[in-house]
């Protein structure tokens, strides 16, 4: 007897079809690249800069770009924006990667916990993140940069605690619903052990959608960040931020944009990459919408 | 002049807005002598101050010393009486010099020539001095010579009550207010000066961002607002509007809490002097507008900087010299309060980049307005980078700053031979010869490196045509006398 | 006939929803013979599927006793009941959710093995690609990925998965309810060809009585968390002696407009009553046609009419001499 | 013979695939007399709800109907205005689906949303439509009407939604009723109930029925016309009886004897592979790749719908040769 | 009756939600409580500041109960708490409780204009997208929305204030009027910095909204209600939004807290003094009873947003269920 597929004929493992989803729409590529470029203008930035970030030549003041050497002009202080912004990379993606590490650190284990043995850990975890999340998520690492002392560190600190109801709601509800789902109830009936069936079943399962929500926390951290250090409470000058060129640029606003423009665009584009890159997460994992 | 044109309405209420607010509503329990920008306005003093710097009738008619200038004798201004109804008699004035002497006050220092007050008549109090006291004159216009109702002080929580609302005698009350921030100020009904008031009340808000401050005029949300160094430029734009500015007695300083870091050697201090490219700071954080500071003076005072020339001048090399000398080749690390005002920020960051060429490392630690000169002072941070305001007489300078027992001196630390040079100083009434003298006592300070002076600022305030009579002063700071708005 | 296989001993399943317990099968008894095909039938909440996943251990029973070739399942607990369920393997009903969408068809196939087995990788495929064929799937099957087929393959994919370690007991939940007439028939016919082949025993969840009949060697029929009758097939669709068996024979449509519109009809009104709050006495008084006022005060024992088969019902004759052998 | 209520002529839908309009249900053609009950068949996929949904022009942006027309009482539906044709839709010609538990808003009681069309169409005053819905939900037989008609939907079980389901589409007197497989998520003894008050209604209102089902048992108790569908065409289409009796379709024939049967007559067949995907339609016969009866012939060229002896429709070639009353398949070769 | 039966719900529920605050509010005040001890260093050394002397710093402690064992302070900071002492301010001198509340209305104004804006900006949006899903209407909505999240709201802050403040004056550029002199002198300063705050709520209501009512529009009693001969506004309007508000009303619970963070950086940069202001200055000074005032302040709001969510859940959703 004959059964064969009818459908597609194409192999395509789940991470192939996510990849072949992924990269489908040109905005998700888009988005991914300027990631990309961002990554390793972080890691390379001492390389990459054409000029030392801190140095400052007060005769070649707030060059427009494209001046003198300066491909995308200078500062109030002469300070080359180009390398600025290469740094300020650097602070945004550990800003970004401390903070979701924070956040991972305090929200994962607890909520595959909680999703897994329900009861008792669940009802103290979940206890603790609702009061985690009525703190108002700025405000909250405001309080905590306040306390600690305000520096970048403290700042991304406060922020991976923000992140840690979030990360710990998600997975959580991810957990429950894999829980709930029969092809777990299958392996179960097989005598899969529950390491396994954790390993093998839950965490793949719970891995997307934390993905989308890491992504998205990572524009929200260098949003976070870029606040904080235009409130002067991240990084302390004359260190390069994002947020901090802006605030700085701000005062010479009148004199020349450029020194607001060019961290402003890049904020702007970095948070909507991340965005980005988060949705196209979120639209290309899972299962294939509707029945093939 | 102002540019307004018709008669003021008395009951017009001037918007300002500005970048600091006042620490505390008691004149002399205060650790900030900025507030003194705000404290004018609802406290007067014995004397006052012309748009020159000269000294004025305010609460006292009139004044003379006795020819060794160790008695000074002031003649009240009768009929007047506090906020609270109190009324203001030699008692009171006596009560309140005396409030400012004891030594938490921010005037101790400032007055310490000052021995005994006696009440000579209901309108008289006589200073008995224990050296010539020629500075007090002037000291007395300032946060010194602020009167307080003496009932409010005798309260046993005064000083916390006066922090927050004023009680004393002046053009104006206190409203309302939110420290730090926004304070509302009523005209006081029969002042006795009718020149100095021409307004129903004054707005006060604080934005420590000039930008923000410049849009307030702009978009009429404000009457007048200061305009600092940088912002000059774009405050001559706005429409409808006049910039006045020029260059005061407020200096950028850079100053140490010498009982930290590396700051208990006067080498390093020096070094520190030397260091720093003032034109630099001129250009990069001022706009150019001001001075670079050659003393704690500008160029054209009475005080002459040539003796102290060579102590501030530009010389990388001499710094490092100097260093080793004091064993630091290597260099060290220290944390520099400032405000969060660009201007500061900027000029902080100038100066790290300046002290990175000779290995020191400053980090950078910028604190509101409101709080930096209070955290400065209860120990945070080892070296504060923030701006003097300009003070009538020179000798208050050295006095709130460097006298052993002021409060602003934050180490406590006298400079050798300070005390000295500045009593002698303050026995000479002819100009150039005190100005001789102090330049002397300025040569002890800076030989110390006691403080690093850094720029003196261009301060502009820019007001819409509205406003009449608004003259910028020397010192820097706008009292708002005499000025009015027309409808 | 050896002893049954599976010997289910007042059976009594839960569940918690929220404070309340909600008894979805209420003291159970059913055996099933070495090789022998089950079906389970009853209306939808009926309790068939917790049945089923008490006899399996994916819940605990609250009270019982499931003896798998003498071991009782109850009780067992991690390693030991793990190696327990190397016997009692479970095909889903819907195969849609059921199999992993992140594994490929061999890893599906595979997985039981690595559970049970010492088999290395090479053969654990070389395994789950005889499976594979055995089902009527392709080798080269073997590395796509379950959304990639269609319902009734998918199904076959369960099966082999099912059958992969040989077990002695098949329990097939509603195994194809879920498939349009076509695959149900390909799958249903897979299933018994297998199922005879490997000389496996199956428990068949259906609601169709269709599919029983043409599936089971016994039917058991469950009413509101109980068993109200149960017997050989042809005995139990010829001469069905519970009233709720008659009705649900005969609300069942037989595809034959002649058969069909000239049919003896028992009409019942409303519905599966609320399991939290059933009737007293008889489960089924609230809805019998034929209920006598003893129906509603006094719940039927089983009563055997032939050896083979039981009923719970007050107006069925039992055979007086098999009723003392009652289990 | 009276004038057919709904009379669908070669209606052919297509949905926007990958960019292009790829046919779905092709040339379909049917009658609904008043009081009739047609039955729609077909294997899952073989177009039924495509077709119904197309008759109240119910598929979405992606979809739509390239040829045909649907005269409901002499209108072609498809030249109406939108407008018009919200005008139809739950006043003259009602729908229920196959999904009671989803096809009610769960944010609303169940009066209201039975209310609402009563307003909708009748112009009604809130009280004459409360009344009218405690009226219907009575005539399908819910309890206690009065007091249910402020519940929420999630407070009734399955059968009782598609009853009221039922009562919604009842409110307003419809001429038509197209039932999209009402019973198949219910149990046997609740689809017996369901299936007698659609069976009640068609006699005493006169009511046209096209009920689509995959259930020949569902056909055979409560059909008077049966239409067949295969891959998106009408492959079959007779009398109830007849079509039952003797089959002229090799597909028909194949798909009932596939089915098993409760009175266990009848041997069971397995109609080998599955039916094609809209995308794999060839341009010949659509069964021939898994009709046992198959012949060169069939792969030609398109079949047409001929008529069929004993009425109705058939589209095959070779009808007339075979026997297809309950043969074994392999006695024909 | 149907009222009722929703009221007494509602009522349950509302019991049952202010039962479930007891522990939330209990863990927020320790944790409130614990910022001390995330002081480096001696907290009380910190606060008598570092030139301190040791009679100071014991003073200090004293003063502020440190030198008492753990539980007897979070005790009397609990009980201080309930009688609304939030301690007084370190730098301002002045009882937390008061520059709060003198500052609370300037910043609930400002939040409630700017979720108007959300709203008034978002439900359309989010609904026109759904209702045009995959055309270009739809494309506008999402990639406004997608920028709107991107932008952070000093920038738009900053480009509101210069373009429409100074330049057209179109607008107050900066400050804050009570409402007591006029509604329109308030509403009119609100508007820039309301929007500035808005925006990004705006933009993650209409995702929120689109997503969800798309999926809504998907379901099977839409298609009934279509059936039923519904006109396409009722459709929505009716049918759809009433089931996609569900997760649009727990955005605007969260967004009511990231609101109230960004008043920090709005009310900076539009010279507002507000509680985001307020919050800096603390902040920046490291006023710790004036950050725990703040933390509480807020916690409080936040809260509340959520009771009043959860009712809204019990209107929207007659099953009870929260989500
Ligand atoms: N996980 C669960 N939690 C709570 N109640 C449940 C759960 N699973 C089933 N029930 C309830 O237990 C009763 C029996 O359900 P069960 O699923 O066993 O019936 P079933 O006969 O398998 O029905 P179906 O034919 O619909 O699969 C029902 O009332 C059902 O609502
Ligand atoms: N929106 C759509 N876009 C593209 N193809 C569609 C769409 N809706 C249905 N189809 C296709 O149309 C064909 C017929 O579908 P339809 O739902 O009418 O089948 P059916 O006979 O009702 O099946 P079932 O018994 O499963 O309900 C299927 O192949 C389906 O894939
Ligand atoms: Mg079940
Ligand atoms: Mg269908």
């Amino acid at each position: 007897m004959s059964v064969l597929p009818t459908t597609r004929t194409v192999v395509e493992s789940p991470r192939r079809r996510f990849v072949r989803r992924f990269t489908g729409p040109w905005a998700n590529r888009f988005a991914l690249l300027v990631l990309l470029v961002w990554l390793v203008a972080a890691v390379a930035a001492p390389w990459l800069a054409p000029y030392d970030p801190l140095v400052q030549d007060i005769d070649a003041r707030r060059l427009a770009p494209l001046s003198d050497g300066h491909l995308l002009g200078t500062d109030a202080l002469g300070r080359d924006t180009l390398s600025r912004l290469l740094y300020g990379a650097r602070v945004a993606g550990l800003a970004a990667i401390t903070s979701v590490g924070v956040g991972l650190l305090g929200g994962l284990v607890p909520a595959l916990l909680a999703g897994l043995l329900r009861g008792w850990w669940d009802a103290v975890f979940s206890r603790i993140a609702d009061a985690l999340l009525s703190f108002p998520p700025l405000l909250l690492a405001l309080a905590i940069v306040g306390v600690m002392g305000p520096n970048l560190t403290n700042a991304m600190l406060a922020i991976g605690v923000v992140f840690v109801p979030r990360f710990y709601r998600v997975v959580r509800a991810a957990t429950l619903a894999v829980r709930e789902e029969t092809f777990i109830e299958a392996s179960r009936s097989i005598g899969t052990p529950t390491a396994w069936i954790l390993r093998r079943h839950v965490l793949p399962n719970v891995l997307s959608p934390l993905a989308v929500q890491i992504s998205l926390a990572f524009g929200f951290a260098i949003l976070a960040e870029s606040s904080l250090s235009f409130l002067g409470l991240g990084v302390q000058p004359p260190d390069p931020s994002w947020g901090s060129m802006l605030s700085e640029g701000r005062a010479a606003w009148f004199y020349t944009p450029w020194p607001v423009i060019v961290p402003t665009v890049t904020v702007v584009l970095t948070v909507l990459a991340c965005n980005v890159v988060g949705d196209g997460l979120s639209d290309s994992v899972g299962r294939e919408k509707g029945r093939a | 002049g102002g540019s307004g044109s018709g008669d003021p309405d008395p009951n017009a209420v001037l918007r300002y807005t500005t970048s600091a607010g006042a620490t505390s509503f008691d004149p002399h329990k205060t650790v900030a002598a900025s507030d003194f920008i705000v404290l004018n306005l609802v406290y007067d003093r014995l004397v006052h101050q012309d748009a020159q710097g000269q000294p004025v009738p305010g609460l006292a008619e009139s004044w003379e010393f006795s020819d060794d200038f160790k008695t000074l004798t002031f003649h009240l201004r009768e009929g007047l009486s506090f906020e609270d109804g109190t009324p203001f008699d030699a008692e009171a004035a006596k009560a309140n010099l005396d409030r400012a002497r004891e030594p938490d006050s921010i005037s101790a220092s400032l007055l310490s020539a000052v021995d005994s007050v006696d009440v000579v008549d209901p309108a008289t109090v006589k200073l008995n001095l224990n050296s010539p006291g020629v500075h007090l004159v002037l000291t007395l216009s300032d946060l010194a010579g602020m009167m307080v109702s003496p009932k409010a002080f005798a309260t046993p929580d005064a000083a916390k009550a006066l922090a927050t609302d004023s009680d004393g005698i002046g053009r104006f009350t206190l409203a309302e207010a939110d420290p730090g921030s926004h304070y509302v100020f009523e005209a006081v009904k029969d002042y006795w000066d009718k020149d100095a008031l021409k307004l129903g009340g004054l707005e006060f808000s604080v934005a420590t961002d000039p930008q923000t401050n410049l849009n307030a005029v702009s978009s009429d949300q404000a009457d007048c607002a200061l305009v600092s160094p940088a912002m000059i430029a774009p405050a001559e734009q706005i429409p409808g509007a006049t910039t006045r500015a020029r260059t005061v007695l407020t200096q950028t300083v850079l100053y140490f809490n010498q009982t930290k870091s590396e700051f208990d050697d006067p080498l390093v201090r020096r070094a520190i002097n030397l260091a720093i490219d003032r034109d630099a700071i001129l250009e990069g954080a001022q706009e150019g507008k001001g001075e670079a500071s050659q003393g704690l003076f500008p160029s054209d005072y009475f005080v002459s900087n040539d003796p102290v020339a060579d102590l501030v001048t530009y010389n990388q090399d001499e710094a490092r010299d100097l260093l080793k000398q004091a064993g630091l080749e290597k260099g060290f690390s220290f944390t520099a309060v400032t405000l969060t005002i660009p201007q500061f920020v900027t000029t902080a960051e100038i100066i790290k980049a300046q002290l990175a060429e000779i290995g020191i490392d400053m980090e950078i630690k910028a604190l509101p307005p409101a709080d930096m000169g209070v955290n400065f002072l209860k120990g945070t941070g080892d070296a504060v980078i923030t701006a003097w305001t300009g003070r009538p007489d020179p000798s208050m300078l050295f006095s709130a700053y460097f006298d052993e027992a002021a409060p602003q001196n934050v180490s406590h630390v006298e400079p050798e031979g300070f005390d000295e040079a500045l009593a002698a100083a303050n026995a000479i009434e002819e100009t150039a010869a005190r100005g001789d003298a102090l330049a002397a006592v300025q040569k002890v300070v800076l030989e110390a490196g006691a403080v690093v002076p850094v720029t003196f600022n261009q301060v502009g305030t820019v007001c819409n045509d509205r406003v009449t009579g608004y003259e910028p002063t020397v010192v820097g700071i706008s009292e708002f006398r005499g000025v009015g708005m027309t409808d | 006939m050896s002893g049954p296989l599976l010997q289910v001993r007042d059976l009594h399943v839960s569940h918690r929803i929220g404070r309340r317990s909600l008894p979805a099968v209420r003291g159970m008894d059913l055996d099933v013979a070495p090789g022998e095909v089950v079906a389970l039938v009853g209306e939808s909440g009926s309790g068939k599927s917790s049945a089923v996943r008490g006899i399996t251990q994916l819940i605990r029973p609250e009270r019982g006793s499931v003896l798998l070739d003498g071991t009782d399942l109850v009780g067992l607990r991690g390693k030991a009941l793990r190696r327990a369920r190397r016997d009692i393997q479970m095909v889903f009903q819907d195969p849609y959710s059921s199999l992993d969408p992140s594994m490929s068809v061999a890893e599906l196939i595979g997985e039981p093995l690595i559970v049970h087995t010492a088999q290395g990788r090479a053969e654990r495929r070389r395994t789950a690609v005889e499976m594979l064929e055995m089902v009527g799937l392709r080798a080269e099957h073997a590395d796509r990925y379950p959304h990639e087929f269609s319902g009734g393959q998918r199904q076959r994919i369960a099966i082999a998965r099912a059958l992969v370690l040989r077990p002695k007991l098949v329990v097939a939940d509603e195994a194809v309810s879920a498939l349009d007439v076509s695959s149900q028939n390909q799958v249903l016919a897979l299933l018994q060809e297998l199922i005879a082949e490997l000389g496996v025993a199956c428990l068949f969840i259906t609601h169709d009585l269709a599919v029983v009949r043409q599936i089971a060697d016994r039917v058991a029929v469950m009413y509101l968390g109980t068993l109200v009758e149960q017997g050989p097939a042809d005995v139990l669709f010829d001469a069905p002696q519970h009233p709720y068996t008659r009705a649900l024979l005969s609300a069942a449509p037989v595809a034959d407009p002649v058969v069909q519109r000239s049919r003896q009809r028992v009409r019942l009104t409303g519905e599966l009553p609320d399991p939290m709050n059933p009737p007293t006495g008889c489960v089924f008084s609230s809805r019998c046609p034929d209920a006598i006022a003893r129906c509603h005060e006094e719940a039927p024992a089983d009563r055997r009419p032939r050896p083979d088969s039981s009923v719970a019902c007050h107006l069925v004759e039992a055979d007086p001499a098999l009723q003392p052998s009652l289990p | 013979m009276t004038t057919p209520l709904l009379s669908v002529r070669d209606l052919t839908v297509e949905f926007a695939v990958r960019g292009s309009w790829q046919p779905v249900v092709t040339d379909v053609s049917f009658d609904v007399m008043p009081g009739q009950v047609v039955a729609l068949v077909g294997e899952s996929g073989s177009g039924k709800s495509v077709s119904c949904f197309a008759l109240l022009r119910l598929h979405g942006d992606s979809g739509r109907t390239s040829r045909g027309e649907v005269l409901f009482d002499g209108r072609d539906l498809l030249s109406l205005s939108e407008r018009e044709m919200a005008d139809v839709r739950g006043n003259e010609i009602s729908m229920i689906f196959q999904e009671p538990m989803t096809s009610l808003n769960p944010a609303f009681t169940v009066g209201s949303q039975i209310a609402e069309v009563v307003r909708r169409h009748r112009g009604a005053s809130r009280a004459e439509a409360r009344k009218r819905a405690i009226e219907v939900l009575d005539l399908v037989g819910i309890p206690r009407a009065a007091s249910r008609i402020g519940d929420y939907p999630h407070q009734f079980s399955g059968g009782m939604r598609q009853r009221v389901m039922i009562a919604m589409a009842l409110a307003t007197d419809p001429r038509m009723l197209i039932a999209d497989e009402p019973t198949t998520a219910l149990d046997v003894t609740i689809q017996a109930q369901i299936l007698d008050l659609v069976k009640d209604l068609a006699r005493d209102f006169g009511m046209g029925v096209l009920l689509v089902t995959h259930d020949l048992g569902v056909v055979a108790d409560a059909c008077d016309e049966v239409v067949v569908m295969y891959a998106g065409q009408v492959v079959e289409r007779a009398e109830c009886f007849d079509i039952f009796a003797r089959p002229r379709h090799p597909y028909t024939a194949g798909l009932m004897r596939s089915l098993p049967r409760v009175d266990g007559m009848g041997e069971i067949e397995i109609i080998p592979g599955t039916p094609p995907m809209p995308d794999q339609f060839p341009e010949h016969c659509r069964f021939a790749a898994r009709c046992p009866h198959a012949v060169a012939a069939c792969e030609a060229g398109p079949v047409a719908l001929e008529p069929r002896v004993n009425g109705g429709a058939v589209r095959c070639v070779r009808t007339l040769e075979l026997d297809l009353r309950r043969t074994p398949e392999g006695s024909l070769a | 009756m149907s009222a009722g039966v929703v009221g007494r719900r509602t009522l349950s529920m509302l019991g049952r939600r202010l039962v479930a605050l007891v522990p939330l509010l209990g863990i927020v005040t320790l944790a409130t409580f614990s910022l001390i001890f995330l002081i480096p260093g001696d907290p009380a050394h910190r606060i008598a500041g570092e030139g301190a002397t040791a009679e100071q710093v014991a003073a200090v402690r004293s003063d502020l109960g440190l030198d008492q064992p753990l539980h007897q302070q979070f005790l009397t900071f609990l009980g201080n708490l309930l009688q609304g002492d939030l301690g007084t301010s370190y730098t301002f001198r002045t009882p937390v409780w008061d520059m709060i509340s003198a500052r609370m209305p300037i910043t609930i104004s400002l939040t409630v204009v700017a979720m108007v804006f959300a709203l008034l900006i978002g439900i359309p949006a989010g609904v026109l997208a759904a209702r045009r899903a995959g055309k270009w209407q739809d494309r506008v909505v999402t990639v406004g929305s997608t920028l709107g999240l991107a932008t952070p709201n000093f920038v738009l802050g900053l480009l509101l204030t210069l373009v429409i403040g100074i330049k057209f004056q179109w607008l107050p550029a900066t400050g804050y009027v009570e409402m007591a002199e006029g509604f329109w002198p308030w509403l009119s300063h609100l508007l820039l910095p309301g929007f500035a705050l808005g925006v990004i709520a705006a933009a993650e209501i209409a995702r929120q909204l689109r997503a969800s009512l798309a999926d809504v529009l998907r379901q099977d009693y839409v298609r009934t209600a279509v059936a039923k001969g519904m006109l396409p506004g009722t459709v929505v309007w009716k049918h759809g939004l009433k089931n996609a508000l569900m997760p649009v009303i727990t955005v605007v619970g969260i967004q009511t807290g990231y609101l109230l963070g960004g008043t920090a950086v709005v009310e900076t940069i539009f010279g507002i003094q507000g509680l985001g202001d307020f919050a800096v200055r603390a902040v920046l000074a490291g006023d710790l009873p004036a950050i725990q005032g703040m933390v509480v302040f807020a916690v409080i709001i936040t809260v509340t947003a959520s009771l009043v969510v959860d009712l809204t859940y019990g209107y929207l959703n007659p099953r009870g269920e929260s989500q």
